[in-house]
């Protein structure tokens, strides 16, 4: 049964220096607040994975955590590149990361192996294309019927995953609805999994094309409004699109990373700390 | 969305609305999506940008509409304002069906339901192979970019791809640094020796016109050009030998219908 | 996109002597009207594949409309056996029939990949258990990661999968909810495949758990009301239990089953007639 | 749910309760489960009848719950009255979580959340393995049982299995006609051999009393009986040469508690 803690807590319990760690979301829903959280602990050497690694990723990378990377498309979505994993790659600032680079339906299946207790996912992808060259997790795989040539990628069973979510009831069962990315299948195949939420309810109230992940399956429940901030929790928040682009300039330059970092994120406590730090306050909706 | 500012020789002009060179590609690409529709093969799978923009104004323009999947997960979305990102919580409140992302890929794209698919990238080479991973080195990159995503496995399977690319001597260059998504690969019979099911990259959409494939050396050719454009500019900003069609045509110009829907659409 | 159909044109426009079908449902939703149909059109050596063939496959096979069957689990749930199916098998009654036998797992997956576009799926599976000697479609594969043995069945790609929902709109989405078994997965797999469904609406509102399948994989929406009877439609109606158990006496006898199909399916046009010829009429709920 | 009649030397009696063979394997079985689900090991993949009034029964008598999952796609039913079949829409209604069956067998039983499975069949062997798939050659069958289900996975994934079956020559023979689901198999490190990343059968509970696996033959042994039940009616009702355990011991009765809150379940 997930317990209900403090992030600051959970973050301390299950994330270790060397653990594997998925934070997914696809552009909805991303775990900001529990990013901010890693590098305040001052993790390191995490091997770092996410389909779309983007802000919270740059920041991770940029603030030294991350020793490995293994993602499908690294970008800023509608802005631009991510400057501090693209400094990290092209320049080995502020260290050399490994790369282990896939394509989206890939990792899909990657993580849908992991949360189907398989070694490995079978698709076809990547025919042709140089990744092959450069990702020793990919292999060729003979379908035994038709004897045609499919691909292989392994399973990913993250030490750790984190996830935001709408909800969860005081038993710790999760509900999310909206766009649901490769969330579910995230948290089914990781060791533990961490997931912060909007608000918690004494009962959950069934919801349009949402998804329960029970209590059982989940290791901790934090409490975290807006804390997929400035990704958006549908009924809850909008998606800040003026921070997505005010980050561009932010991670642009090493110095002004660094002093956001020490400002932002050192220099505050939690999220709420955090969020009338870089005054988003403001721009937190109410639930709908 | 941000346009690029108009070109003298790039752009049209009807009634009161200025054409940008976006606004060419975007229509143009419309009307790919419209003919498609109208043979009923138009379920499109979309990326934010001006592929979500063509299909959204094809939509409009066109009945049947063209159905629109985005790798978020939303199957038939039927946005009413420009989504901001493909995670924009409008997809998914105007979709017939919101899944997730690996059912996207297993279920909808792998299947082969995809009938085109868009795709754009920093490089595309002769053969229409695209580069949107690294220009220079794998291990000593010069600018890292964002990677594959979703695009190898678009190249690979929709029924046909539709490249969206401003074409100069820097994008469209003879051989990709590296090959993210794959076109022809290396030429004639390569997609079908490997066994790619889909039909491949069947036009590009550039600011000066269109490039097609020939259909014997599947080298892309210059098929169409904008109005204003010359065939000198087009060979001048395309960093292969390229080939001009011996029936080269102008592009329609942009109407009044086509543009104000797509000022509507900008302006919801 | 799905056309608009009567149950009878759609039946034979898409069922042929020596189609493949797959007619699922698990316990809720099963399409035994599309069922009733196919005896009444006198489909002869159809290759039928069900996890859970029950009564309607019972009919099918009693009547003579198979010729092999593809499964995991024949009976008649709550009640017994499936007499007709265990004459055929047994007694080569009406004649023989070739059965494939599968697991519930094994079958799941077969439709995964059928609806995947993969010629194979892999779980696992079978291990240690003695259907693997009688069916050719399980065969052991190696990760190529770990090098463990796994197994792997081949994707099911029905001709026609024939499924009940509770509705549809007037353009052909179809909308489900409650236990949802297989019953996209077995359409997404099929070449062509027919709905049945309690009521078509003008627009398709969110139901709480449901999914909606697009027209455009759909061939035929059928509007059949009640059309699952006796297996039920969540929040149309309610399991006629009674009926599976008179079933029992019915199929136990070669001759009390041949007067049933004659009086009540061969005797009948449709499904509100075979209704009215078995008394079940006043048994349909109102939606509620 | 039809009751089979009480025989004098299995019942005992509480209050103005009868109590059948089929509520003493009912509630030994909820005992397991309770005891199982105090250890935080209690997520149960069961199917209708017997188990599934377990189960349930094991809901309502004991904190923490068990977890109960239906192949059907219910996970965390709490069912109010006891279902009558496994596609029962009041296991839907009152799911924490509904999922397609291809997810039930691949994100929950295959990864290895299932604690605690249940079987029976037509035949159980002196290893633990389970028939109900055929009497007779496979060929040529004698009678023709409905076939493995989701059994197979269950015995094979399961943290544990529990087997419920009416003991009787005919079912509990020395081998099976046709393995269905692999108990111990040919007997000790069978499973291990076959990388079977489940606990095996632990318990099988009966009309008489409850069988064990010997921990070193993995030979079900005998080593609980119910009230008035005695080793040779045991011995008599079993189709291999059965060990009775030296220090076998009698179950206890069942209590008014459990028995009022069986009827309550079963009226419900």
């Amino acid at each position: 049964m997930a317990e209900i803690l403090e992030l600051k807590d959970a973050v301390a319990r299950y994330v270790k220096d060397g653990s594997t760690i998925a934070m997914e979301g696809f552009t909805h829903l991303i775990p900001h607040a529990a990013g901010h959280e890693i590098i305040r602990q001052g993790r390191r050497n995490l091997h770092a994975i996410r389909m779309t690694p983007d802000m919270v990723y740059d920041q991770l990378i940029g603030a030294g955590c991350v020793s490995k990377l293994t993602f499908s498309w690294g970008g800023n979505p509608g802005v631009g590149s991510l400057h501090r994993f693209r400094d990290a790659v092209e320049n080995n600032w502020p260290h050399q990361i490994e790369i282990e680079e896939h394509s989206h339906a890939g990792m899909a299946a990657r993580y849908v192996a992991g949360a189907s207790g398989l070694p490995f996912g079978v698709l076809r992808g990547y025919v042709g294309t140089d990744l092959v060259d450069q990702t020793s997790s990919i292999k060729t795989i003979i379908c035994p019927f038709t004897d045609e040539e499919l691909t292989a990628v392994p399973a990913i069973n993250p030490d750790v995953t984190i996830v935001h979510a709408q909800r969860a009831d005081r038993e710790g069962n999760v509900q999310l609805w909206g766009l649901l990315g490769v969330q579910r299948e995230a948290v089914l195949a990781a060791k533990a999994s961490i997931v912060t939420v909007e608000e918690i309810v004494e009962k959950l109230t069934p919801v349009s094309g949402a998804v329960v992940i029970p209590s059982w399956v989940v290791s901790a429940v934090c409490h975290v409004r807006n804390g997929a901030h400035p990704s958006y929790a549908s009924g809850y928040s909008e998606r800040d699109n003026s921070f997505y682009k005010s980050w561009d300039d932010i991670a642009k330059d090493r110095e002004s990373f660094e002093k956001w970092i020490e400002v932002h994120i050192n220099g505050t406590t939690d999220f709420d700390s955090f969020s009338r730090s870089v005054g988003i306050s403001a721009l937190v909706s109410t639930n709908g | 969305m941000a346009k690029t500012s108009t070109s003298a020789s790039t752009s049209a002009s009807t009634s009161a609305n200025t054409i940008s060179t976006d606004d060419l590609m975007i229509v143009n690409a419309a009307r790919v999506l419209g003919t498609l529709a109208a043979a009923g093969k138009a379920v499109c799978f979309v990326g934010i940008g001006l592929p979500s923009t063509a299909a959204n104004l094809a939509r409009h323009l066109y009945s049947p509409e063209p159905v629109l999947i985005y790798e978020s997960g939303c199957i038939g979305s039927k946005p009413t304002r420009l989504p901001l990102s493909i995670g924009d919580g409008e997809l998914a409140d105007t979709s017939d069906s919101v899944v997730s992302v690996p059912e996207i890929f297993s279920y909808w794209l792998q299947a082969g339901r995809i009938d085109v698919g868009f795709l754009g990238g920093a490089q595309l080479d002769k053969f229409g192979n695209i580069n949107s991973t690294v220009i220079g080195s794998y291990d000593k990159p010069k600018t890292r970019l964002p990677g594959a995503g979703g695009a190898p496995e678009i190249a690979a399977t929709a029924g046909q791809v539709i490249v969206i690319m401003r074409q100069t001597k820097r994008a469209f260059v003879d051989r990709c640094d590296f090959r993210t998504s794959f076109g022809f690969g290396d030429g004639p019979g390569h997609r079908e020796r490997l066994g790619l099911r889909g039909g491949g990259p069947k036009i590009v959409i550039t600011d000066l016109g269109v490039l097609e494939p020939d259909p014997e050396t599947c080298e892309l050719v210059q098929t169409q050009m904008h109005r204003g454009v010359t065939a000198e500019q087009c060979i001048e900003n395309t960093g292969w030998k390229l080939r001009i069609a011996k029936n080269i045509f102008t592009t329609e110009a942009v109407t009044d219908r086509e543009i104000n829907a797509l000022r509507e659409l900008q302006s919801a």
